[in-house]
């Protein structure tokens, strides 16, 4: 058996689904720095279908030969099909729809997959003050899906985000409808522990798959709201020697 | 119009200012801040989609009053020491923030660029920023009644950015990730260009775009002016250096140091490039 | 993805659609305005911010029932004879025009680009259009109280360009004078592209931008495609032709014989080139 | 005394204002194609401080060496300084106030400068149907000032224009104001006849020269309204051949 890390473990699912998504004719992702870049790339070298990279930075169709360190890094410019402005890429671009998948993380997520990116504790005098939105709001808005790839904890899965960043389904079902908003909310929370995926009748994340050697006990200790399992839950698959092969040889020395 | 960095901020930006120093992780203008901070620019408003570590020196140098910002902080590293010190506890002293999306930043540049009151997107919908931020608002389609995100056009005072060349005129080439420089150029009153270098003529490239002179305040010949931010075509990213100012930010006083050595007691940015060791 | 003019017209040209085809002076797709003749599209809208030969042979065929602009003329020469027959004489039939400025036109392709309702600008601004013209309103500044222009998105059912180049995949490269064609391509449900020349590699071109193979329906070879405007690159513009078009269209047996001859009686543009010798 | 044509002598006239506009820092100009164009690249030849060229296909700072025959020449692209989209052009620099110097025309003019370039007759059954606005409109409002170049007739100088294309003066002082208008509205109109401005206190075009030869009688029978003369009266230089020389250079062969 492998050994990996749980980054790992989270990167190969999220490109699992990536692939799957590509092949479905759901290829572009608008991808931040870190695990959905990483994912992405991953996606990109294992599957006949490549998802097409586009970055915050105005980066569209990247294929950067090593993994970029930030979102900014030269080789995303130079591998790109096209690069246009900030403004351009979210208006145009993010906005007018073009996005198939965006990622989200944050600090706390809720049951109903809202994210807090911002403060913890009161907005006014915050308890730890974080980076803030960034591109958040409008991938959540606008993306026709959102892959959420986040460390599962009490702390990080809670009842109520102190801050709502970003929109998922709100209260539940009939939430982003009401509010018009165009892209599809989050489908997918990719978890250090699991798979969650929203309930089709109350958009409540639900646990579909537990990871390897995970139990539902674990899941339940790092959830801070009464978490429910899916009828037929399923275990993910381990990573394969062939993902993390590739994915080793992706990141930098 | 061609003038020293020392020179064009003296002369540009004042005490209680709006800036806007841009440049999208791609060409910072950090030897630009640096020299806010020698010459003590005091009660600043600073606009930037990302403020990064070049508002964090301004901040914990005490420039800074005002942060107008989506997203702060350090760029695979993690926090932003001196902005969340600021928050936080108030240090050096209290920081008022204005806090958007990168989506709505850049609306409001584009807005400020082409002469705009404000902008429109569809933005903020269901999260608490306009609960906080009193610059969200929202105006109506007079065409089919869907209701959207209305922000202010940011005009700074002064709007700086770094470049990769400029030719004797004055005029601006720019190539690579282009982030918001030129709106944030042509939303601003005045502006400072600091380039890797400046030439007879400015040939052409690919990707690149060029402001031309008459919309530039001046131009400074600034090499490796974006350090640890980069110059596509002149220099890499510093990700280590990026890396170790966590170390150096996380403390008052070890901030106070730097601060102190490498920028307060250095002329100007290429002694502070000898004294950082770039 | 690539295919013939003839394929993409009968696959995603239909009869009542709403249709841009666009390209300011620079790469006007005058091929694909001739398959739509050919095969005989009828009750078109057509959108252009400078209708120009383009449109004038497309309404003069019968295939408008309406037109959507803000300048029709020949620059340069004079009168756009079909369109004033259509407007002033209903010949061949009615045409119902809805009339904006260039700033407007431009404006509202920008809002469809971006997946806005409308767009807003300085514009119209005590000037007769709006007594005229149903989609132009006005909207307020919710921070200024300024009124400005709004003007609803336009969203064409095919967007049709002229460009330099694709490669195999279908991503496609335009340079020089590049008008609004990117926003009539990405604010259109479907588009056509036709091209000078395909190629296995996009070398870079300064000025160039690529459009990605996916905001494309349909990438055509078509050298000369643009005739008698050009290819920046590859041709020049044919001055002659602009001011022949003039004796040619001013009278309606004049204008129908050419385009039976040249346009219905050719099979292809290939033929369309040598039957008019250029 | 040199020989030369009434577009010549329009010319000339409008490239010296303009070369005294640059020279005063009111380079920047917004041209379209014709006379207009014309004037600014003889002024670029003839003056120190050259005006610098906008088109509104995008090109900023051009400086072609032959006149091009149409606003999206490829010398235009090829020896510009900048090549923008046109939503740019028009949002970016026209609108935002980069613009010294505005050009219009029409087919009419009344007393406070607007014009009319869109029909004669009704709008819906019209006489005449002209091009349209183009540029117009947003040209007259935003453009610092504005120069019209327009052949003087009765026809065509008219008490009322049949449809307003672009806003000069409205109806008299202060309308632009109430309107909100950035620009500064027409400052100089160049005719065939003579030369115009507006009266300071009124906003009503009045004739401030007249081109030699011409006498106040033939402007009068070619103004359709109660033509104004001013107190002092002065009579145009005439084109001198160095003028004349370099305007024929320029012209394509």
């Amino acid at each position: 058996m492998a050994e990996y890390t749980t980054d790992e473990l989270m990167i190969v699912n999220a490109a699992r689904q990536l692939g799957a998504l590509a092949a479905a004719g759901k290829s572009r992702c608008f991808v931040g720095i870190g695990l959905p870049s990483t994912a992405a790339n991953l996606a990109r070298r294992l599957y006949p279908v490549e998802p097409v990279l586009i970055y915050e930075s105005g980066c569209i169709g990247s294929k950067p030969t090593r993994l970029p360190l930030s979102i900014g890094d030269g080789e995303l410019a130079e591998t790109s099909d096209a690069v246009v402005s900030v403004p351009e890429i979210f208006a145009y671009w993010l906005q007018a729809g073009r996005v198939d998948i965006g990622f989200l993380s944050g600090a706390q997520l809720d049951r109903y997959a809202n994210i807090n990116s911002t403060v913890i504790g009161s907005y006014e005098s915050p308890k730890t003050r974080l980076p803030g939105a960034g591109g958040a709001p409008e991938i959540a808005a606008s993306a026709g899906a959102v892959m959420v790839i986040m460390r599962q904890s009490a702390r990080a899965f809670v009842e109520r985000c102190d801050f709502r960043t970003s929109f998922g389904y709100g209260g539940g079902k009939g939430d982003r409808e009401r509010f018009g908003l165009r892209g599809g909310g989050p489908k997918w929370v990719i978890t250090d522990l699991a798979l969650m995926e929203p309930d089709p009748d109350t958009c409540e994340l639900v646990v579909v798959a537990l990871h390897p050697g995970i139990t539902r006990d674990q899941v339940v200790a790092a959830t801070g709201w009464a978490v429910r399992f899916a009828d037929d839950l399923e275990t993910t698959a381990e990573p394969t020697s062939g993902e993390l092969d590739t994915l080793r040889r992706l990141q930098p020395a | 119009m061609i003038t020293s960095l020392r020179d064009a901020v003296a002369e540009l930006v004042h005490d209680g200012d709006t800036l806007a120093l841009e440049g999208f992780t791609h060409l910072i203008p950090h030897a630009a801040g640096h020299e806010i901070i020698r010459q003590q620019r005091r009660n600043l408003h600073v606009v930037r989609m990302t403020p990064d570590m070049v508002y964090d020196q301004l901040i914990g140098a005490g420039c800074v009053t005002k942060l107008t910002f989506s997203w702060g902080g350090n760029p695979g590293v993690g926090s932003l020491q001196r902005f969340r010190d600021a928050v936080e506890n108030q240090w050096p002293h209290p920081l008022e923030i204005e806090e958007h999306s990168h989506a709505g930043m850049a609306t409001r540049y584009a807005a400020g660029a082409a002469g705009l009151p404000f902008g429109m997107l569809r933005g903020y919908v269901g999260t608490d920023l306009p609960k906080h931020t009193t610059t969200i608002k929202t105006v109506q389609c007079p065409f089919t009644g869907e209701v959207l995100a209305a922000v202010p056009a940011i005009n700074p005072d002064v709007g700086i950015i770094h470049a990769q060349r400029a030719d004797r005129s004055g005029n601006v080439q720019i190539w690579g990730l282009l982030g918001v420089q030129k709106e944030a150029v042509l939303a601003s009153t005045r502006s400072i260009v600091t380039v890797e270098e400046i030439v007879d003529e400015l040939p052409a490239v690919p990707g690149a775009i060029v402001l031309p002179a008459w919309v530039v305040s001046a131009v400074c010949h600034v090499p490796g002016g974006a350090h640890p931010s980069f110059a596509m075509g002149f220099s890499v990213r510093d990700n280590a250096f990026y890396k170790a100012w966590d170390a150096i930010s996380k403390d008052r006083d070890a901030f106070t140091t730097w601060i102190d050595k490498h920028v307060v007691g250095t002329a100007d940015f290429a002694e502070y490039r000898e004294s950082v060791g770039f």
